[in-house]
């Protein structure tokens, strides 16, 4: 049972990359990015891409690399900031951008992956985000309509995967992998250790292997942290 | 004299209450764990993942896997939990956070806040605020009163694009505490003022009508 | 941190009942079932429950020793199959049901945990199910609007519970027990061992001690096997 | 000589492909876990919140806490998972399971399936059979092609409720095996026979109109 481990990221990625689709790309911030599989998307010069991601990646980092080279044409993100390149071309007009607040953000996802075309929320009601779209009452309360997210990839960096498949994230850097990796047609996972299937507990698998496609160990495994804080150690 | 932000977070504070599930925003809200009453034991949420956030970790400890909202390298406690981003805001907006405190551009007397945008100036995103303000119990702003240009940032009505519509429970700021009444279409009142900060100087500041609490105390 | 444990199941539902209320209660079959609060919810004489729960018991155990009572005035389920009593009380009128598809009451019931009124579903188009609901196409399929569910108690049950509330399941006895732990305005859980905070791994957790607010140690433990099917060993 | 149900089972298992994760439900689909071919590698998944169903347990070891759909005793594999009802379903609603065999009492050219309820005589549930027929990407049916009475199943419209609708992509029956255009609105196609049973039999105990394979050969 190893037909999903692949030998790299070019060979994890071989036939999935057309021009003008939709990627989803796992992630918090600089946490949990699919460090291996981003620059393989980059190299393979794929254009006109929609991108689903919390964020646009940050200097020199995550997805920031297929925005230096115009590769993206639209992001779904929650928040954008801190990132000089992605403001210049939003503002240029380059780059489509539509916002979402992270927890529909990651809703829709989550639809996306368990077949629900559309739900009901009351995060954004009165505001931008409710604009143009069904704004309905239950039990006294307005709640606005928000639809799914697929991909035709969805690409997430975990921990430790089986060769099964199953999926097992570390601490934080979970956050949006585990929906992502149910909602792209194919789900090619980047992680720093495969082990052999019995080594994970059954209990406490993160994505369960039915949902991934491909595996690969991570080849960029840098894991920037974005801002260090820390505390002084008291004297004892 | 009007209170500093650490002593708007300390003020912040005495609103957690004894097994509080509490999120809080980025800036003067996080300085809030630092005034934790004692004997009150409050769980911090962070809504990329973790319940039960531990203090910063000790220099050389930081592990990048394991940050806060804010992105800020953060430690867990026994009692922690790890989720997903889904989960994370299944829990935001399925209301089972007692308490969150934000940061805001503008509040309206309405409840509405606005925190995430300036047309044509701030393209950043409202990362999680809108599930925050849509899905948390109880809202609390922490803001300066006024801006810097001495313009009220505490309204009517918000002129910025919204990040929520009659959300807001209380407002602390530099000068006062005010509630709003947000369960009956809005209403500000007057609670509490900073030491030394005169009702007069709060009218001055505040471009919307207001009503005073009758127990109206000067902070001590 | 011990605020949540309570002695017993007579002190972990003091004040939580009362007539015509609604209940969810775990368990598949006859698996993962809160078989200690089941009997102090018959004990309490509460009457008019409408109770949300896959299924309703069998003969003697579980939801059954509510029928038996007639304290039940509607059954919210997927399938009550194998329960004379209940089929009893059905056809005579006594009863009230409402079937739903398994995997609809199971996004039901996580959606009223979730804070979604409403969701679209393909389950159920065309059927008995659909009638009387909003159907609508999205990218030229049907789907049926269901609305959430949520309960004044759940009652719940899992294999550990640390003094902070964290909950993990055993096996297929995990179920329905975290998505109704997520939907009750108060949430009872009992659980097999009650540890000291620390002792569950903080990856694992099914159930974030948010969503618990009152534990107790079962006092009932029976686990009754449905189907016992075994195979014979074979000679070496 | 029609097929036994052990035969049935055994041909519903000829549509197994290497890599398939496939729902198996209640009576002969049972069965078919009995039949995977050599070298075909298949994940079976339990609605009630497990992916990797292993064989039933030995004498003496089976775990109360460990069964399937069916409330069976069984056991795991080293790639198990377990998941609560909510994620089991949103695989099963989200289109991941690729094929899932169902009992029917009913099924009809247009692809409709009854197979949960007798109104008036039998008060069960449909249990998560809505759920599968809706949400899996290929529906197979194993049944008995006439009932008791020699009342034809293969009908041109059911008579019973539904359990869906235009959701039937194989009928697999004691005399034949059927594929159902459920894309183009239905439309049947006898594509094989059990061995020693005739065309005429088959259009004899069959009431609804059904083509016929032009590469019709009889099962070995």
């Amino acid at each position: 049972m190893t037909r999903k481990i692949y030998d790299g990221p070019e060979a994890a990625l071989d036939g999935l990359l057309f021009d003008g689709m939709t990627i989803m790309s796992g992630g918090f911030g600089l946490s949990g990015n699919p460090e291996s599989l981003i620059p393989e998307v980059r190299r393979s010069g794929v254009k006109d891409l929609t991108v689903i991601s919390n964020n646009a990646g940050a200097d020199g980092f995550g997805l920031w690399m297929l925005l230096e080279t115009r590769q993206i044409k639209k992001m779904i993100a929650s928040y954008v900031g801190e990132n000089k390149l992605f403001e210049q071309q939003y503002l240029s007009g380059e780059l489509e951008l539509e916002l979402n607040p992270q927890g529909t953000l990651a809703e829709r996802i989550r639809a996306g992956g368990a077949g629900i075309p559309a739900f009901y929320t009351r995060t954004g009601v009165g505001t931008v985000v409710a604009e143009g779209k069904p704004v309905e009452e239950f039990e006294g309360q307005l709640y606005v309509r928000e639809t799914w997210l697929r991909a035709d990839v969805a690409i997430v960096k975990a921990w430790k995967a089986d060769t099964a498949g199953n999926l097992v994230y570390r601490r934080t850097a979970r956050n949006f992998n585990p929906n992502m990796a149910t909602a792209g047609k194919v789900t090619v996972a980047e992680v720093e250790e495969i082990v052999p299937v019995g080594s994970l507990d059954p209990e406490a698998i993160h994505t369960p292997g039915i949902y991934v496609d491909r595996i690969i160990k991570s080849t960029i495994n840098e894991k920037k942290i974005e801002k260090l804080t820390e505390r002084k150690r008291e004297a004892a | 004299m009007a209170w500093t932000r650490e002593q708007v977070a300390a003020r912040a504070a005495k609103e957690l209450q004894d097994g509080f599930y509490v999120n809080l925003g980025i800036g003067i809200p996080t300085l809030v764990a630092n005034y934790i009453p004692d004997g009150v034991d409050v769980t911090l949420q962070s809504e990329n993942g973790l319940l039960g956030i531990g203090p910063f970790p000790y220099e050389g400890e930081a592990d990048p896997d394991l940050i806060n909202a804010g992105k800020q390298t953060i430690t867990i406690l026994p009692s922690s939990s790890f989720f997903s981003s889904a989960d994370s805001f299944a829990m935001i907006r399925g209301g089972h956070i007692d308490l969150t405190i934000l940061g805001a551009m503008e509040v309206a007397a309405n409840g509405d806040i606005a925190n995430w945008t300036i047309p044509g100036k701030m393209v950043k995103g409202m990362g999680g605020a809108m599930d925050l303000v849509a899905g948390v119990k109880k809202v609390i702003v922490v803001m300066d009163h006024a801006n810097k240009a001495g313009v009220s940032k505490v309204l009517e009505r918000c002129s910025l694009p919204l990040t929520g519509a009659g959300v807001v429970d209380l407002i602390i700021t530099d000068l006062c505490v005010m509630t709003c009444d947000k369960a009956n279409g809005g209403g500000l009142t007057l609670i509490e003022l900073a030491p030394d900060v005169t009702l007069d100087e709060v009218k001055a500041k505040t471009a919307a009508p207001f009503a005073v609490a009758p127990t109206l105390a000067k902070a001590a």
